[in-house]
């Protein structure tokens, strides 16, 4: 069965890394395969799990094979349980699918073949406590709990806005996208509150949604514009949530025109490469622990079926063997902001609890009394954006 | 939301549609000359791609937009050719090469996604962008948005105000008869095509450096502009200045869309951004709908008055797509 | 301007269209070109004017040799022609009509042109509304505008291709003035009809082609007897009247009025009885096709009943107009007549009633063999129809009626069939008349209407005359009243709808 | 006999010709054109599960093109195929989704769920004809904008109404349960049954428009309407017809994939497939006999292509290329023959 995730979190992403990190004994090598949602080299999502999943396969001398664009769009007529296969005709012996939107492809896939491991990154089938557990032996899912990585960049923004208001240029509406969101602002307030020394009314928080992963022109909201929409009203620092970074690129623009605008890239650790001079620094996934410890067990037959939601490694988050999270500072970054976010992030590791009540749901329903600790489900599986963040909580019926 | 919020997404609504004004305008110019080139979605992905490449790899946006350009004329002659010279269905050749020159796009462009690029810079004008509501409103752009205002005036005035304008809409409507007055028929064709070919091109280059600078292979978010900006030339009843009205239709509606989400959460998000679509199906219904059967019977039906009013509303909401649209014309 | 052209050779796939043609003519004069349809008369013409290129052969000016690789050489040349159909701008308005083609500078040259077109106007006492839209001219003032435009151009040699076809003859006589005029002024005319009087009133000396080949020339005063022998090769004659006893009324029209955006007729009263042939004349544009369209049901009356076989079709559509035995035959075969792309048999397989859902090839084969007999056809059931020559089209055409019909309308029946098909045509026709079917027919040859119609209906920019009977009735009279006379109030007023 | 022979060189050349610029792409992209073909050809028939799967994909195809081909007879360019796809798989979905967790027998479900996207397409095809007999709205325009409508549409749904407990998501609605899948053969993921529906559409279309009075008069109102009409054919209810029919085989298509290939509602449901049956039926120049054949190669292509990032590193998007090069070389080559053929007619006269 699976570690309690609460304490296996942070404490699994070490002892996996440590591992992966010590033992190089060679093993007979392991072959697995990686299904992409996106491009392999989209500076983003996709990219942090084929760049970690190689990093792996050096580690474990294992062989690694991969498709990218694994979604319908890109190509027609097949499913990822197919390009499974045809990865494991090839000699694969685990299969990691990179997205939640594989989800029903993977557990087909699981149950379809009980002799290959199957590595479902982003979600929670494996997960006792959660609410969609199956019970397939073969099947893992690994996450990273980005939650931290939010609130370190919304702390980042907070202590850079100059206008106190920050927007959050997100995706489509679920409990991820609600929950990320809402971690942000909890990491804004908490530094603007304690370490501004300013009142929370002062801080705009608004999340504007376009209503899909990327643009989709005539069908989602264009994040472009979202992104001028923000900075022209005197948003000075943007968060994306999304898979492209108009964000950044528009807070280049903008900054180009001598405006002193800020952005906080999504997902992959070096997409502040993109335009660092407005560049916040980056909440990124480092997928390395994860796949490590999963990929070994595998290696050395010592799988089992396990839910990893992996934190970053307090004594340095950006580990890339042993941090599943980490923050990486950007050039905009200032050296008194900057000092915050480490103070802000030593905090965190002496165990400040954000999601800690009193709080409430944007409709003011109590969502945690005073003093209470929300548990992982209930960070899981948040209903709507909280107390003081502007923006749509539900996606429209 | 304050007037100065208005004024500046107003602003960012001018800036976003250029590249599909571009779009719509050289698409207009080729259909007045009785060409129809349906590839244009297809076209602005890959200049759009291909100028991006280009630009990286030089260091240097004009040849990005050279690239661009060339790549629009190039897929616009292919159409003409194979109209012009092979006497293939336009429609059909068009189609082909909207699907084709996406794919290409894709392809081609795999090596230089996420790259960072160069990127057009704002030229906000001297004196007038100081200018308090007007100056935000209309001087501070890249040079591209003020190139599009400039295109629009000019596209009228040269359709509707020159004599090789005159002809070019001869040919698009009469080919014959402009031919027995001396127009090269042909040779005017494929150099509307051409231009237009190229204003096409010049959107992907307007993307991929300015307005959605970068490239990032299927989800660039670009893929449709070039069937919005087909049906904003119809919507627009190959006048460029209707055309562009479209495009700054289009862009509103899509800013709306994102300023009234959080005031009208009971309306899906897809709503606001699709509505373009119904609104240019509705306007293509209107300016049709005069010339169709069973109206002129319904109409001959009415008592006098009523069908004499009927008849007028309609005749004025009418456009007229050039006659020898999409055909072909066989100079000896 | 002497224009020489020697040893023209034309040819369209397998037609040789025009076939080693050398004519000379010399300035100032008024050349007239004689043939049958089909000759090859429009073919030498748009090669002198640069529209086509001769496959072989040379045109000589002033005895230098003249290469003309498109129109726009031969309006340098100053060579201009006026078009059978005109060529010109309906949707656009007279004044940019005629500035088209003016050759210089990027702006519009709005006021010279308006100038020059008002005072050239007044010269030949031609009344042109420069900002009207051209689709509401009449053929005969559009070509008035298309003479102007090609003198302000300063066109030396005029080409006028068959001018006379639906204008009125007050316009008939205006042109003819114009043309003397201009000659007398030095400027070359050619003039092509294929109507001998035409020639004989107006013409200085005339050629005649006969299919492709040049037969001969003449010269004032002509023996007309020749002339028809080196047209048609031999003498024709369409025969005398056929005259077939009439039955019961088919057709009722009752104070008919249709209207469109430019015309509106009212008023009609008529009957046409089993048997009886009742043609339509005017110059094009005048309301004869609306009526005919109206009493097919293609377009609805606004006014007024049409009665078919004592049942009241008013407002009902073709099809039941066709289900009660009245069929319509269009001018233009291959935009309404005939489908492009399908061969005869299809054609047959359509026009017929059809038997259950599958095709029965076999039956359809031997029903189109058939009927390519006996209504020799030149061509097979698998060729395409677009294939067929003009008057097989024809041919095929009247092959697909449906047998035992009550009322055919046609548009045009003989149109761009020569005399011999021509006379063909209407027997079949009156064939169908013996059996009791009424017909109801517009034509632009005055010849044709009095020849087979019992009574005529005249018709001039939307108004109709009384039914006068064929048998009285002279070309001269009718001449009189397709021109207007003899029409009470003044003519123009019929197209106030339009504006 | 010489013209047989004339015909297959004619196709020979032109595959090679775009064989040939596929290859210059190849080559532009830095990769051997040989390793290419050759995956290609092995990740599409290289194994049975290989060819299973690409007659998976190759049922939807067939089911657009043999619709396809219906309105192009009628003169038609139905670009609203795709919207039309979607259209009937939402209902499809819709049908299902009421009835999945009722104790409703599946082969009842499966069959209602059917009927409900072949009538899905058929509505969404019959606005685009309404559109164009009754409004006069170009069915390439009138088309596309309901295309767009019909992919918010589903957008709105999976990530609105029918979202999953818990996350809306790309991944579509809730899958249904494994007895409401379309049974496929043991070992693959093939379905004799869409196959079956597949094949058996093509022959109606194929018979329809060769061996009956019904595809004759379409043909006749395609090429020339005022005549069809003279010549007493109901022309608009056939053009309307003819917008049904091809909307009935599109909806099936989308009940397909969401029955056979996806097992619930994704938002590219549609996998453009309406785009590719466009593209083949030009290239078969609208002749319904060569739509299975020339349909079963594109759909090995798309699967085929799989193989190119796997092994190349290369983006599948090669397949597409490689598609429209065929179809463009087709057009292009036949357009130069016909130029030759008079060309060389009109030398005998000289
Ligand atoms: N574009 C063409 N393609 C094929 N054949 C043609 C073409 N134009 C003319 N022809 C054929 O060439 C021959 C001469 O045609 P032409 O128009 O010169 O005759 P015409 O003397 O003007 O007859 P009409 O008095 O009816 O105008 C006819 O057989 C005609 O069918
Ligand atoms: N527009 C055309 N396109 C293709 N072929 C044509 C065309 N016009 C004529 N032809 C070919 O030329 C041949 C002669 O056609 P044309 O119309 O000149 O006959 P014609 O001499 O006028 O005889 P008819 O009096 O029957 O019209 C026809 O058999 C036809 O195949
Ligand atoms: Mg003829
Ligand atoms: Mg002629």
């Amino acid at each position: 069965g699976g570690q309690q995730p609460t304490k296996a979190a942070p404490a699994g992403g070490n002892q996996g890394g440590n591992q992966g990190g010590s033992q190089q004994t060679g093993a007979k090598q392991l072959t697995f395969g990686i299904l992409l949602v996106g491009p392999y080299n989209d500076h983003g999502w996709s990219q942090a799990h084929y760049d970690a999943a190689q990093t792996v396969a050096k580690k474990l001398n294992a062989k690694m094979l991969y498709v990218d664009k694994v979604n319908p769009a890109d190509r027609p007529g097949t499913t990822a349980e197919q390009l499974a296969e045809d990865l494991v005709s090839k000699g694969a012996k685990v299969i990691i699918f990179n997205s939640d939107d594989m989800k029903d492809s993977a557990l087909a896939f699981a149950q379809a073949h009980p002799d290959i491991y199957v590595i479902h990154a982003s979600g929670d089938n494996a997960w006792k406590e959660g609410k969609d557990y199956k019970n397939l032996p073969n099947l893992s899912n690994v996450m990273g709990k980005m939650i931290y990585g939010k609130m370190i960049a919304g702390c980042a923004a907070a202590m850079t806005t100059q206008t106190g208001k920050i927007g959050y240029l997100g995706p489509l509406i679920n409990d991820e996208t609600r929950r990320l969101a809402s971690s942000a602002y909890l990491g804004a307030k908490y530094c603007w509150e304690h370490y501004r020394n300013k009142d929370p009314k002062d801080l705009k928080f608004k999340v504007t949604w376009i209503g899909f992963w990327f643009n989709i022109p005539g069908v989602t909201s264009d994040p472009t514009q979202v992104a001028d929409d923000f900075f022209n009203n005197g948003y000075d620092v943007v968060l994306s949530g999304i898979d492209t970074t108009e964000a950044l690129v528009e807070a280049k623009k903008f900054h180009d025109q001598g405006k002193k605008v800020y952005a906080v890239p999504y997902d992959y650790r070096d997409a502040c490469e993109e335009a660092p001079e407005v560049c916040l620094g980056v909440p990124y996934f480092n997928w390395v622990p994860g796949y490590t410890k999963l990929l070994k067990s595998a290696q050395d037959g010592t799988w089992k079926s396990t839910f990893l939601w992996l934190g970053p490694d307090w004594n340095n988050i950006n580990d890339p063997d042993t941090s599943s999270i980490g923050f990486e500072p950007g050039d905009a970054l200032s050296d008194a902001a900057s000092d915050a976010v480490t103070k802000f992030e030593t905090e965190l590791a002496n165990g400040l609890q954000l999601w800690k009540g009193p709080l409430k749901l944007q409709d003011g329903t109590l969502y945690l009394k005073d003093g209470q600790v929300a548990t992982d489900q209930q960070i899981w599986y948040l209903p709507q954006l909280l107390e003081g963040m502007e923006g749509q909580s539900v996606p429209q019926k | 939301m304050s007037s100065h919020e208005i004024i500046i997404g107003l602003a960012g609504v001018l800036f976003t549609a250029a590249p599909i004004v571009f779009a719509t305008i050289g698409e207009t110019f080729t259909e007045r000359a009785g060409v129809i080139n349906l590839s244009v979605n297809g076209t602005i992905l890959l200049s759009a791609m291909s100028s991006f490449a280009v630009a990286v790899s030089t260091h240097s946006i004009f040849w990005g937009f050279v690239a661009g350009i060339v790549v629009g004329m190039g897929v616009a002659l292919t159409v003409a050719f194979s109209s012009i010279a092979l006497k293939q269905s336009q429609v059909a050749v068009g189609f082909v090469l909207t699907l084709m020159t996406r794919d290409l796009a894709y392809f081609l462009g795999n090596p230089y996604m996420g790259l960072q690029g160069p990127r057009v810079h704002n030229w906000p004008i001297p004196v007038l962008s100081k200018i308090p509501v007007l100056g935000t409103l209309l001087f501070n752009f890249d040079p591209l948005t003020y190139f599009s205002f400039i295109l629009i005036i000019a596209a009228w005035w040269w359709i509707f105000h020159t004599r090789p304008g005159l002809i070019l809409r001869a040919i698009g409507e009469r080919p014959a008869a402009a031919y027995v007055r001396g127009a090269p028929v042909n040779k005017l064709r494929y150099l509307y095509t051409a231009l237009g070919g190229a204003l096409v091109g010049l959107a992907g280059p307007t993307y991929s450096l300015s307005v959605k600078a970068g490239w990032k292979g299927t989800i660039s978010g670009l893929d449709g502009i070039g069937w919005i900006a087909l049906a904003l030339t119809i919507f627009g009843g190959w006048d460029p200045v209707r055309g562009a009205f479209g495009a700054y239709l289009f862009a509103l509606l899509q800013w709306l869309g994102l300023v009234l989400q959080p005031y009208m959460p009971n309306i899906p998000s897809q709503v606001l951004q699709v509505a373009p679509f119904p609104l240019m199906i509705l306007t293509l219904l209107f300016v049709n709908i005069g010339n169709t059967e069973w109206v002129k019977r319904t109409l001959a039906g009415l008592p006098p008055d009523a069908r004499r009013w009927a008849t007028r509303i309609l005749r004025w909401m009418q456009v007229v797509p050039p006659s020898a649209l999409g055909t072909t014309f066989e100079e000896e | 301007m002497k224009i020489e052209l020697r040893n023209i050779h034309k040819f369209f796939g397998p037609v040789h269209a025009n076939n080693n043609i050398t004519l000379s003519i010399p300035s100032g004069s008024i050349q007239g070109l004689l043939g049958e349809n089909g000759a090859g008369k429009s073919t030498l013409m748009k090669i002198l004017s640069g529209y086509l290129r001769p496959d072989r052969g040379e045109i000589l000016l002033d005895g230098k040799p003249l290469v003309l690789n498109s129109p726009a050489d031969a309006i340098r040349a100053g060579i201009g022609m006026l078009h059978q159909d005109p060529l010109d701008f309906p949707p656009m308005k007279v004044l940019d009509n005629f500035m088209m083609g003016y050759p210089r500078g990027l702006g519009l040259p709005k006021r010279e042109a308006r100038e020059a077109l008002l005072s050239l106007a007044e010269q030949f006492g031609f009344s042109l509304d420069p900002d009207a839209y051209v689709d509401t001219l009449t053929i005969g003032e559009r070509q008035q505008l298309e003479i102007l435009r090609l003198l302000w151009l300063g066109a030396k040699i005029l080409i006028f291709d068959e001018p006379t076809t639906g204008i009125s003859a007050q316009q008939k006589e205006k042109l003819f003035a114009a043309l003397r005029r201009l000659a007398s002024e030095g400027k070359t005319i050619i003039f092509v009809t294929h109507k001998l009087e035409e020639v004989e009133v107006l013409c200085d000396r005339v050629a005649v082609l006969r299919a492709g080949k040049l037969v001969g020339e003449a010269y004032p005063p002509y023996n007309l007897d020749d002339l028809v022998r080196m047209m048609f090769g031999k003498v024709i004659s369409k025969g005398k009247r056929i005259e077939i006893p009439l039955g019961k009324p088919v057709l009722q029209v009752k104070d008919l009025a249709v209207e469109d955006y430019r015309l509106r007729i009212e008023g009609v009263n008529l009957e046409v009885r089993e048997g009886e042939v009742i043609g339509l004349a005017g110059m094009e544009g005048s309301g004869q096709r609306h009526l005919l369209r109206a009493c097919a049901g293609l377009i609805r009356p606004v006014g007024g009943e049409i009665w078919v076989d004592g049942e009241n079709m008013t407002g009902k559509t073709y099809h039941s107009f066709l289900r009660k035995g009245v069929a319509y035959l269009p001018a233009d075969r291959m935009k309404e007549g005939l489908v492009p792309g399908l061969t005869l048999s299809e054609h047959f397989a359509l026009a017929q009633e059809q038997t259950g859902f599958v095709i029965d090839r076999a039956a359809v084969l031997k029903r189109t063999e058939e009927h390519i007999k006996r209504f020799n056809i030149r061509g097979r059931p698998d060729s395409t129809v677009e294939s067929l020559s003009g008057g097989n089209q024809q041919r095929a055409l009247l092959a697909l009626l449906r047998p035992n019909l009550r009322l055919i309308l046609m548009e045009h029946p003989t149109r761009g069939l020569d005399m011999e098909s021509a006379i063909w045509v209407w027997n079949t026709l009156k064939e169908r008349c013996r059996q009791r079917t009424a017909i109801f027919f517009m034509s632009s040859d005055l010849e044709e209407i009095l020849h087979y119609s019992d009574r005529i209906l005249v018709f001039f920019g939307g108004r109709v005359s009384e039914p006068l009977d064929a048998r009285t009735t002279t070309v001269e009279q009718l001449g009189q009243l397709i021109g207007g006379r003899g029409f009470e109030s003044q003519p123009e007023a019929a197209r106030e709808v339009a504006k | 006999m010489s013209k047989q022979l004339e015909r297959w060189g004619f196709v020979l050349l032109a595959t090679l010709v775009a064989l040939i610029f596929t290859s210059f792409v190849l080559v532009l992209a830095g990769a051997s054109p040989v390793a290419a073909y050759w995956y290609i050809l092995k990740g599409s028939l290289g194994s049975w599960t290989k060819i299973s799967d690409v007659m998976v994909a190759w049922v939807p195809l067939l089911l657009a093109t043999a619709g396809l081909l219906v309105t192009f007879a009628a003169g038609q360019w139905n670009i609203g195929v795709e919207g039309q796809i979607v259209l009937g798989a939402i209902f499809t979905t819709w049908v299902m989704r009421s009835l999945q967790h009722t104790n409703t027998p599946a082969a009842i479900v499966l069959i209602l769920a059917f009927i409900a996207g072949a009538f899905g397409g058929a509505i969404w095809s019959a606005f685009a004809g309404i559109l164009k007999v009754y409004g006069g709205v170009n069915e390439i325009f009138g088309g596309l904008g309901l295309d767009f409508v019909a992919v918010a549409l589903i957008l709105w749904l999976i990530f609105g109404p029918w979202k999953r407990p818990g996350i809306g998501s790309m991944s579509g609605t809730e899958p249904f349960p494994h007895r409401l899948w379309l049974p496929t053969i043991h070992g693959t993921r093939l379905s004799l049954w869409a196959l079956a529906i597949g094949l058996v559409s093509i022959g109606v279309v194929y018979f329809l428009l060769t061996g009956t009075y019904f595809g004759l008069k379409l043909k006749a109102v395609g090429r020339n309407p005022k005549a069809a009409y003279l010549m007493g054919i109901p022309t608009t209810k056939y053009l309307m017809g003819a917008f049904i029919i091809s909307g009935i085989f599109a909806g099936l298509a989308g009940a397909v994939q969401v029955t056979a290939v996806y097992h619930r509602l994704i938002p590219a449901i549609s996998s453009g497939y309406g785009w590719l049956g466009l593209m083949v039926s030009m290239l078969i120049n609208f002749q319904a006999a060569w739509a299975a054949p020339v349909t079963f190669f594109f759909a090995a292509l798309n699967i085929g292509s799989i193989q190119l990032p796997i092994m190349l590193k290369l983006d599948s998007s090669l397949s597409g290329v490689l598609q429209g090069a065929l179809v463009l070389s087709f057009l292009l080559l036949e357009g130069a023959r016909r130029r030759w053929v008079k060309r060389r007619e009109e030398a005998k006269n000289e």
